[in-house]
């Protein structure tokens, strides 16, 4: 049921009323409101009701296993929520004067510095929104980059073609054409494709490392040479930093600019969707472009640098300085691993994963790249039990709901058919991982015995499998009131 | 090892599954040279304990000043079940809703949210979200421009009444798709943009920026500039705040035929100010243009037995299947903020939100009758909704430095932005300020004023 | 699953250790544990999914109806919560010099006041730390009075047969014994039996008013009278006092004594069995009896009074002062509601009651009090069903549980028999109620058309019914390590 | 109208169902001189907005202060997950588990604590809580001269380092039923109860209580009492701070037989300090004894289809099965608490507790060091936990005043209770001060202590 079906005309929460005022007759009449908007009439009992309910149709790291490759889903620590929700921390206006800005600018000014250096780049600005938004910031400042340099012919982005769609997309944002480099049979960049696709047109290559394939690009510093003797500069996605951290830095491996994750590798929560955060670090050259505000100290205060400090800025991408609360949160994550938590989150994250990989191998499961270590994810393919048992990685995701684990990822990376792309986090137990196989040998007897059950599953979840081709045909993005309620 | 569950006897047996002799082996693709060393910056890890003190010192240092700032962030009452619900594990730690089956929840918030964000802009449909206002104008800019079907132009008129970092924000993202932001001036007593000083002859434009209420807070001509946009071929982009929504005209209700996009900062209901984030951007638009809308996008569907249930769709807009011809590169949005603005409006209702928006109205015009009995005068004569442009004697940014010292966030200085104002501050008052709080500022201010000469405010 | 089978021995949640420190040496050896406790070693992770995943095994307020007849579950306000959580409440200890109390102090200072306003007595304690200890409280004082009077020979306390168990239970703590006094055939009590049964040995009688048999006590100005003439005094338990907040105050009735449970009236949380807070009322005569701690103004200062202040307490119930934070929530609670929002409490309260009774009549639902006015709650008979259909008030519990409503509660008051007392409380809908009704319907069908789905019944939740004669018999209160792992 | 969600529409319709006239008629059985007027002292209701400024105002002039206060409530780090958890809507606003099937969330969770509780303790079983430390004793007494079949004597030997208000607490719930409680006196240097001053013919007595550790934080000689009461033919009820219990000798195990009951207060496992309250009461006792064991109990057993469940179990000898023969009258109890302890407990593991009580242990010891250097001496030698009575040079109280104006509570007077000790402060130094709290604290007593005689400390 809506929440507009628990509406009743004239039901009034009136807790939630300020005192009636009167006193808009100054505005006039033609630019005022003339019919009430469609919010629900109900009761602050109807909504806690409701909502609580809704929320327990969701799975969520807090309720189940959620091994979704690319996506980071590990244990958002609690105390991360407690301490970013600090009353000091809510009440603060963006526009507070630095007076009154000196404890919450420290977070920002030392988180910029932990991230320098998990990352090996000379300057970090933590104005991106999220990943995607990261990526159009580095984008962005390779271009302004090229510009300043008067290299104007560079019109230009090299895109492996394992990469995730945000890469692609974002280059076009920033007015570029996107060139794919094939990958070869292990899961690295062809790097004969790239030496033939650079030239004077290429304005960078966009890259992660470790690759979706859940591969480490074992030629990166060759990749890194070919691109900057080409002109072009190297962006990372750090989409995958939780495999590296500590490991190996991404300043390290050349790359000029690169944009970090939080709500992966920092473990901010994904919140159904977002926020997340997308902070970009970058090497010299490019320091001058980062966008604004920044962080500065100044002896021994903190302020923010604007347009009026960096005047070759790319420029602001939000109203204020990005997902500050979020930001918070990762701060006082870093703040509880410190550097040796640092290093460990990769060590069990790919612990984790070639464990996991190995015991489907065991159980009969074919892996993309079976020569390959796996790093903090891997990648099954189903392409035989598809052909053979009419099963597909679809239908094994959505058993697996039925079993109590979250599906992986499905059908990303494309260019391996009927995948799934596994990351069990550093953050879950042996004994979750031993579970996870057990299920995952469960579905494969299944598909065998009683395919029907797969195909067709869920079967223990609020609804049955949904007919998504009918939500695209039959538009139904709103609900307009005297439609059927439903349950 | 905070948050690693592993025993020395878990590593045991998982290395030995594995076949590798330590964890260092899982490794060894990586070339030897680029193994890192240990990190330098990064301070010793401290148990939650140390770390909740020192956040607690940190956050109290900035204590909970009394704010009349505004300017696209505003103080507003948050019931406490909001929060208490939004943090609740099952939104919290859940991801993008791409198993439908297993994100029923969120789904579903977000499918209300899209109803009440289309009815309080009155526009047809709405998305699940952008970054925030800002970045979500420059998403609006970008569909215009494709969407516009008259012209092929990629000009952008854009008033120098909407938020300055909104047009910041806008020209960074946009303007490397070779799309130009061509300022509008605006009434210098009115504050807003006078529908009589638009050209008759614009020239060929995708479409026409209209704030309402305007960064001074001042209301503008809405259905005029519409129409005037429209009858030049251009689309219309309303940038509104959904508070304001509750006593104004929805934008799909402007001029003739209505603004085509809205788009906004969603903070206002529900939000805290948290320095500046996570808000979060709402987009909504006309029917026919919601193949061009950025961002995901939830609708109600039937399950295999027929049941309704909700489901992502419309997704081969979106990066992970259109790749580089998606409508724009967003994958994570703010949906959290989204789940925390749907509970707002569910607990205030139309009543409540209509109530509020009143509050803050006349609180702002009680400040305003106090501050001219100080002798300080609005800059702009028109009617506004919640804050308004006040001329200084002196340096704003003295002026609100003192204040700050007292524990008042005064408001925002305009020098930075609109120089020709002169001294000036962008004053707020919304429906928490009390008659007591009134006071203090004015208070404030006066005896600030007052030892102008003296020191330096 | 238990949380200790998720334990594996050596698993140590880091974030929440302090540093390792040396230094017991001076505790002799003999005082010194040998074994670690069985505490689980396990995960932040694995604690905090474990028990999100078991909250949601759980019917609550948040969740569901939950018509629990004298047990006024209704809405919980979250601003209560939120409020009475915030750092300088948290934060204070009990023994806070009074410089640094005011702020809490002045709240319960004006609780105390608020609630002698609602209850129409004297003076306020609110040391009690729910409603049983209230009672205590109070018939400690009454025992108090007559003592100091030398009226030693009264050890005896009446109560009636539809009385709450903890009144009988409470007397004998006091050292009373009990005499019940029965009911008439429309639920008042039997003056005559009443009459016969006060004297000279009578301490007083305990009462509620509404009664527990949902209905108001008419004659309550007689049985005042009759007590009072004989030398006795009269309680009031005021679990029902939201049936009458507002309308008629104890006071008014001629009480001598009264305990309120916050947890009920005050909307304060039942936390799944507490805590509560029974603070206890009373006219002049009893003043100097009150429990201690209470809260004195003094000019604009606030201060805790103690046995030196109060020479004649009965004395303290707790180690501080009762349950603060509760009481802290029942503050904010009254503060929301005001002078106003009280009295409409009775008003919702009692049409809620009434129109559901009416509902269930016209349902077929044989009422135990067809003549009466529902008070905030009423009862419904099942004897009629259980004789014809052999399908028993329990068996309608367990069915409600499968239809989405907590069930009322059940063969309470003892003397009806079969029965339901069913209280839906003021802060539910109509729709709720009619939902409600229309389940109850439902049962009552399947009753007669296949009982076997309601004697069997729940289906649907966690686990079907349980086995509480082997719970009783083979004892299983603590987990032992080695024991069967189940789910 | 707050949190009734009645429409007038709903009003009429369902009056019209009762057939009543109107809302007053329903209560036409109430005789009408009995009708009360407006209430008088309650004022107007608040929304939340105007209540959550109020109470904010209120906590922050309590502020946080620097605590160096014990006494039965001690300051500890609790983690996050702890209350985040506990305030979910499912364990906070559910009722008792009276519908087994529908409480199998909270029913597990109790089960689990009582698991806990009887290993943290050393004893067989646990109940599923009382409402504190200090009825808790009293409870316990009540269940000693029930259960002591040797003895019918209704005498108990308290100690008077069991803590002054625990004494009182008890004395006011069993003196009704002819209890005594015998005070027995502590040692002067020791600030124990010394086996040796033990009556060699203590006459017939129910029950002895041992606090572990004492109210001066001194450890008592668990094992030489125990074994001294039972050999009298007395029950032994323990005392117990549940924090000292992962470094100290569970009850079960003292002397030879071990405590037959323990009890205590559970707030060090995870509970705020919050003015005293709600905080929890546990008991635990042998096997032998649990039909006599007050509250409620939750036992497993399995369902229809021989699944295990949970479910409330020896109903019989509370008081809504038995009345006036129940073993108590409690009913409601600290339910929510148990969550949170039970949290708590699961958070920090054995380990965890075992280096908090250590932490505790050794910052008392720094801080009695540097008080030492100030000439403050602790008054008693024997080895303690986490608290110490210090001797001072001047009135406590006053002392106690001066430190509160500088935001630190100095520590707990004793002269109400032991006035034959002179002027005197309990302190305590938990796990949650760091060095620069202790210098802050030693150097605010020395300034304290050295401006004797100019003014009043
Ligand atoms: C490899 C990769 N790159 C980029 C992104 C985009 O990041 P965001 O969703 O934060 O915008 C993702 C997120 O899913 C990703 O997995
Ligand atoms: C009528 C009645 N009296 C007394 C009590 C006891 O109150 P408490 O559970 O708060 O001790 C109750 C609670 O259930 C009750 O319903």
């Amino acid at each position: 049921m809506l929440i507009f079906e628990h509406a009743r005309p004239g039901r009034v929460n009136h807790a939630q009323q300020p005192p009636r005022v009167d006193g808009i007759d100054d505005i006039p009449p033609a630019l005022r409101r003339k019919r009430r908007p469609l919010l629900p009439e109900v009761s602050e009992l109807q909504t806690v009701r409701h909502y609580t309910r809704l929320s327990q149709k969701n799975f969520a790291i807090d309720t189940h296993f959620y091994p979704l490759g690319s996506c980071t889903m590990k244990y958002n620590p609690r105390a991360c929520n407690t301490l970013a929700m600090l009353e000091g921390f809510l009440a603060r206006h963006p526009a507070a004067p630095d007076a009154l800005s000196q404890g919450f600018l420290a977070c920002m000014y030392e988180l910029q510095e932990i991230l320098k250096d998990v990352t090996g780049m000379q300057a970090v600005s933590l104005a991106p929104m999220a990943g995607a938004q990261g990526e159009f910031a580095g984008m962005a400042m390779i271009r302004a980059y090229h510009d300043a340099r008067g290299d104007h012919g560079r019109n230009e982005v090299l895109v492996p073609d394992a990469a995730h769609g945000t890469n692609p997309a974002t280059a076009v944002m920033c007015g570029y054409k996107v060139r794919e480099i094939p990958t070869d049979a292990n899961g690295d960049v062809d790097l004969a494709a790239l030496e033939a696709a650079v030239g004077p047109q290429t304005a960078g290559l966009m890259l992660t490392n470790p690759s979706t394939l859940g591969v480490f690009e074992r030629r990166i510093q060759a990749i890194s040479r070919t691109v900057h003797e080409a002109g072009g500069l190297l962006y990372y996605d750090g989409a995958n930093l939780n495999a590296i951290l500590g490991e190996v830095r991404p300043g390290d491996m050349g790359f000029d600019v690169i944009h970090m994750n939080l709500h992966k590798t920092f473990s901010t929560p994904h919140g159904g969707g977002g926020p997340g955060a997308g902070p970009v670090g970058v090497n010299q050259r490019l320091v001058p472009y980062l966008p604004v505000p920044r962080v500065a100290r100044e002896g021994e205060r903190y302020r923010l640098l604007d347009q009026r400090d960096c005047p070759e800025t790319i420029g602001r991408l939000s109203a204020f300085m990005g997902n500050a609360g979020i930001l918070l949160r990762a701060y006082v994550y870093a703040r509880l691993l410190g550097r040796e938590g640092m290093h460990r989150v990769a060590d069990f994250a790919t612990l984790n994963a070639n464990y996991m990989m190995v015991e489907l191998k065991k159980r009969g499961f074919d892996l993309a790249y079976p020569q390959r270590r796996a790093t903090h994810e891997f990648i099954v393919s189903l392409k035989k039990q598809a052909k053979e048992l009419g099963v597909s990685a679809m239908d094994f995701a959505k058993r697996l709901l039925d079993l109590g684990f979250h599906a992986p990822t499905t059908y990303f990376p494309l260019l391996v058919p009927e995948c799934l792309l596994i990351e069990p986090t550093e953050t879950e137990t042996k004994e979750e991982i031993d579970a996870f196989v057990e299920a995952m040998a469960q579905i494969l007897a299944e598909a065998r015995d009683e395919p029907e059950t797969v195909k067709t599953a869920p079967h223990t979840l609020p609804v049955k499998r949904l007919d998504d081709v009918r939500a695209a045909r039959q538009l139904d993005l709103v609900w307009r009131p005297g439609e059927q309620e439903h349950d | 090892m905070p948050f690693i569950p592993h025993t020395p006897a878990d590593i045991e047996a998982m290395l030995e599954a594995i076949g590798a002799p330590d964890i260092d082996a899982l490794f060894d693709e990586i070339p030897a040279e680029l193994k890192s060393e240990a990190l330098r910056a990064i301070p010793d890890g401290l148990n939650e304990m140390q770390v909740a003190r020192l956040m607690r010192e940190r956050a109290a240092r900035d204590g909970t000043p009394l704010c009349f700032a505004g300017g696209g962030a505003y103080e507003h009452h948050i019931p406490a079940a909001v929060w208490e619900l939004t943090t609740r594990g099952e939104f919290y730690s859940a991801y993008t809703p791409y198993q439908a089956e297993a994100s029923q929840g969120t789904l579903q918030v977000i499918y209300e949210y899209q109803t009440m964000m289309a009815s309080l802009t009155g526009l047809d449909v709405s998305n699940a979200s952008l970054y925030d206002g800002a970045s979500a104008l420059a998403e609006a800019v970008l569909m215009a421009v494709r969407a516009n079907r008259k012209s092929k132009s990629r000009r952008i008129l854009m008033p120098r009444t909407v938020h300055p970092a909104y047009r910041q924000t806008t020209d960074t993202i946009v303007r490397n798709q070779g799309i130009s932001l061509e300022l509008l001036d605006y009434h210098r007593t009115g504050g807003h943009i006078d529908p009589a000083s638009l050209p008759a002859q614009p020239g060929d434009f995708a479409a026409l920026v209209i704030p309402q209420p305007n960064f001074f807070g001042v209301l503008e001509e809405v259905d005029a500039l519409t129409d005037w946009a429209h009858s030049h071929g251009a689309l219309v982009i309303a940038v509104v705040n959904p508070m304001s929504l509750a006593l104004l005209s929805p934008p799909g209700e402007w001029g003739q035929q209505g603004a085509d996009i809205a788009v906004g900062d969603g903070q206002p209901l529900g939000i805290p100010l948290s320095s500046g984030g996570p808000y979060f951007g709402f987009a909504c638009c006309k029917q026919a243009l919601v193949r061009q809308l950025p961002g995901r996008i939830v609708g109600r569907t039937v399950d295999l037995d027929g049941r309704p249930g909700f489901t992502l769709t419309l997704q081969a807009r979106e990066q992970h299947i259109r790749r580089s011809k998606a409508t724009s590169n967003i994958c994570t949005n703010q949906g959290l903020l989204v789940t925390a603005a749907t509970l707002y409006m569910s607990l205030m209702g139309p009543e409540g939100l209509a109530r509020t928006a009143a509050a803050c109205h006349r609180n702002t015009r009680v400040l305003l009758e106090r501050l001219k009995a100080l002798g300080l005068e609005p800059l702009f004569q028109r009617p506004l909704f919640h804050e308004a442009a006040v001329g200084l004697p002196r340096n704003a940014a003295e002026v609100v430095e003192t204040l700050a010292g007292e524990g008042i966030v005064a408001g925002i200085d305009l020098a930075a932005d609109y120089p020709e104002l002169g001294p000036a501050l962008l004053v707020c008052a919304t429906e928490t300020k009390t008659e007591a709080d009134l006071e203090r500022y004015t208070h404030a201010l006066a005896a600030c004023l007052d030892a102008e000469g003296e020191r330096p405010c």
